[in-house]
């Protein structure tokens, strides 16, 4: 946050309509500063999950003007978006995992985008997998994963490529307390070590525990901005 | 460099892969270009087949100068010789007296009979003109036939011009039919190919969405399909080259009889190995050309 | 009786929303299915016409009996009327020696100035004996020429065995082309409708996962995608049957001249109404065929 | 609970495994009353969802005898399943709507199969939707709808039918604190009308509000069978 003046995220008035007449977000304008830990908080339909979106450019805004590691995604052409994204690690609400291949293949996917070679993929790959406490499982398919676990996968898959920025969807809603409070605790430590975290969350349990930046949303407006308790960015 | 070879080698593998993972999907497009290849290939070998038949047929018109009577043989020569040179004009041949009565005796068959009251050989000498390929129409020969009328020694020219038309016509419909059949089968299995592929790329549209997420590029995405496609499509035209020679070396023999009849004397040949690789290759375009068509469908997210 | 009512109502509207929802996806197939059978359809269309020419070819295969010179007009009759008796026999015609010779004359052509030379008819009358249609084999004319052997007033019975033998080859090579060439489209036909459709059906493999955990039974699953596939498959019937008419009234008149060449005088016929029926049946049958094919590929959770 | 004599589900000795040599269920022995309300508890990979996937016969036992609703599932025939899954309304952990129908026909889905005609089911559709605060949706196809939105729908469906057991696979993984206490009393009000209700959960503060009968699972064991606190069954 000391060295790197510029911010990661920056919103000037961004508004989200996917519907004529109904806003998903209405006039926001925030900022994320590198290595900046971030939950967004708010009740279901407020607006998170786009928020998140946009910000990975899934999303175009209907007004407004995002700068996502220096670029304007608005403006953004078709072919910027591939290389944008990579910097940018995403665990889905939803996991999109691939039924279809491993577990340490859904993983590498996001390895094999950036041309990282297959040998030093695959000791990529388990490592985080041990992170995350599922090494074991590497060689089975995702539809044979408890949800806890699949959730994990979805998580390696957006760590594995130690991105610039972290966007996290509901990371822990499948977890258990105790695994949850090491994911988060994993999470967390990316941001010490320079990656700008984003976690839409529920649990207000965790939002108390971390002390952390924290957004409100309420019907796609900001009705809150907490700002983190202490100085310290990451414990 | 290295970048380049790592990404080969992710999309050779993923390609693979991608074939294994849908075995059945794979085999259904393989298949599917296979058949579409055997009856577009069966066809090629039909008109390949009936365009020997018919330059055969073409190299037999002919226009027949009929001799006066009376001439010694070096005379006959000297004519035969003269309409050599005339532009559009292959190849003579000339026919004695004696041999033109001799075929007319063998001509008539049964007849024959009846032939041995004459006295004397009624029949003219003549001379049988080959005419050049781009000739051989009812106006070319009549062009041949003009350049030749008035010749010393010419009584009569006979071009069988009712002849040439109704073969010029059977050409024409052969040919015509040919390319009409051949285009809509082409069309066809084009369609029914694109399809095919497009539906397996369909099927696994997922795997397309998560790529897109994880920031993959167009060409990083679309790139394994389409070698997939050029691999299923070059198996297909491998399988539709082994079921047509299959067809053509055990299946015909057993009505070559019929097939003499059919062909009149022109022995069926099968495709020499630049038409096999066309087959085959025509096989991998169609491949790329579906999954080409079937992968810019636009997937954003 | 209502809850029947009420199921049949859903089976239809779900068929109707499937077709509806993925309308790429039902082309596909219908377009298979249609081009599949304008292939099958066509190739029916030229089998059927080329059997009437086969009719008519073999109507004209006959037996020659030459009568005995000097025979009254009266007794040739008698012979004759004899001849139509004979069991194997379908009609008979009487053939005088001026009626021959007329005939050569026109046979020989070019040549018949020569015969202006002979004093005297040579050739004898003759009685062309038309064969019944099961009859009309090398075997069958042998025995037919074995019970007229030996007759009063015949001089000699010729039956053009060669003819007959070339005549029956041909017969044997192009229905067996026929059955063989339409068996083989047939199948590839089959093969590729069923797995268009299975493709279609894998396409939705999850609406088949959810309505199986929401307590679906397999028949309630499976009716509306085989209704899809009946409608389909019928609709591809239709298409074929357009496209097949479209074809014989737009595009054959073009070379009614070759035709005639081909079909020699056989005028072409299309489908009656119950054969055109039975082509959109066919693609029913395809279509349902293909989908319970691809429906039942078990998808238990 | 008073009238009905016979149990709802009854588990003798249980055991499922997945691979051979390691157990997602060990020895499980249990007995659900008709109207009971339940919750499954435990870590992540404890096997909460493999116990749910055998009550409704989308997985077979190992090992052991499941009796549900008088039906040996174990000797159940194929043709016996869907007639069984009538009765029993899941709420899936990932939900399962298809994509490619609206709200509406996701939850008709469910009423379909059972033959109601097409303008009851769509009484009963609005009736539950608007429950869940989900009418204006009606129309919305899933991937329009947040991922609360789309929690609730799979809820809906699971409960249109008047399920006589409603098995709850984390129903409000996906909800924010609010909609979750509202939700939850729905759901526990089906208990008091007489559904067997079992909901597996992470969320032990949801479980110590409404005191109910809580197992715990940890690696396919019963460590732990907490009776219900005081006498009422639903409020
Ligand atoms: N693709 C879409 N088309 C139309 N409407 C949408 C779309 N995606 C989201 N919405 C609507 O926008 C609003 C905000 O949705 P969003 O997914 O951002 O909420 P959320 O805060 O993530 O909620 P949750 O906590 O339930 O996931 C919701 O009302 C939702 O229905
Ligand atoms: N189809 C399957 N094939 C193989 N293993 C499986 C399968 N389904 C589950 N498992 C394994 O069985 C164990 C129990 O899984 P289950 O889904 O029941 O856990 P859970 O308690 O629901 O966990 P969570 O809270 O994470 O959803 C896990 O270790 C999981 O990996
Ligand atoms: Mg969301
Ligand atoms: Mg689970």
């Amino acid at each position: 946050m000391d060295e790197r003046r510029d911010a990661a995220v920056r919103l000037f008035h961004v508004s989200k309509s996917y519907d004529a007449g109904s806003f998903a977000l209405r006039d926001v304008s925030l900022e994320f500063a590198r290595g900046e830990f971030v939950f967004l908080t708010g009740p279901s339909g407020a607006g998170k999950t786009t928020l998140l979106k946009l910000l990975f450019a899934a999303e175009q805004p209907s007004e407004g003007q995002i700068v996502v590691l220096g670029r304007n995604i608005a403006r953004l052409g078709e072919s910027a978006i591939p290389p944008l994204r990579r910097r940018i690690g995403v665990v889905f609400q939803d996991f999109k995992l691939l039924q279809s291949r491993t577990v340490e293949e859904n993983v590498a996917m996001a390895l094999a985008v950036v041309g990282t070679p297959r040998r030093e993929a695959r000791a990529k790959v388990f490592s985080i997998l041990k992170q995350l406490g599922l090494q074991h499982r590497r060689y089975h398919h995702p539809l044979s994963l408890s949800g806890g676990e699949q959730q994990r996968v979805a998580i390696a898959r957006a760590l594995v490529n130690e991105p610039e920025i972290l966007l996290a969807d509901e990371p822990t809603g499948n977890l258990d307390p105790d695994l949850t409070v090491d994911i988060m605790d994993l999470i967390a430590s990316t941001a010490i070590r320079g990656t700008t975290v984003v976690v839409a969350t529920h649990e207000l349990g965790i939002v108390g525990r971390y002390g952390k930046r924290t957004i409100r949303l309420d019907q796609g407006r900001i009705t809150e901005d907490k700002k983190a308790v202490g100085v310290a960015s990451g414990m | 460099m290295k970048r380049i070879g790592v990404r080969l080698a992710y999309f050779v593998r993923t390609a693979w892969r991608g074939l294994r993972a849908s075995p059945v999907t794979s085999a259904v497009a393989v298949m599917t270009i296979g058949i579409s290849l055997v009856l577009v290939g069966a066809f090629a070998l039909l008109l390949q087949n009936m365009e020997s038949l018919l330059d055969k047929l073409g190299g037999e018109l002919h226009v027949t100068a009929y001799l006066e009577d009376g001439l010694t043989q070096g005379q006959q020569q000297e004519i035969a010789h003269l309409i050599g040179t005339v532009e559009g004009v292959e190849s003579v041949s000339l026919i004695t007296k004696e041999e033109a009565f001799e075929r007319f005796r063998r001509g008539v068959g049964r007849g024959s009979a009846l032939l041995e009251g004459l006295a004397d050989n009624p029949l003219p000498a003549s001379i049988e003109i080959a005419l050049v390929a781009s000739r051989r129409s009812a106006s070319g020969m009549a062009m041949v036939v003009a350049s030749l009328d008035g010749l010393d020694g010419i009584d009569d020219l006979a071009s069988g011009q009712d002849w040439v038309e109704g073969y010029m016509r059977a050409v024409a419909l052969l040919r015509g039919l040919g390319v009409g059949l051949g285009a809509i089968l082409a069309l066809a299995t084009l369609l029914i190919v694109a399809n095919t592929i497009r539906l397996a790329v369909f099927a696994r549209r997922d795997e397309l969405e998560i790529l897109s997420l994880v920031g993959a590029s167009h060409s990083f995405m679309q790139t394994p399909f389409l070698l997939e496609g050029i691999l299923q499509g070059a198996l297909g035209g491998g399988v539709a080259l082994l079921l047509l020679f299959a067809l053509f070396r055990v299946v015909l023999p057993g009505f070559e009889f019929g097939l003499e009849l059919v062909l009149g004397g022109v022995s069926p040949r099968f495709f020499a190995l630049g038409e096999s690789l066309a087959l085959v290759a025509t096989g991998a375009g169609l491949g790329l050309f579906g999954s080409a068509a079937a992968v810019t469908g636009g997937w954003r997210t």
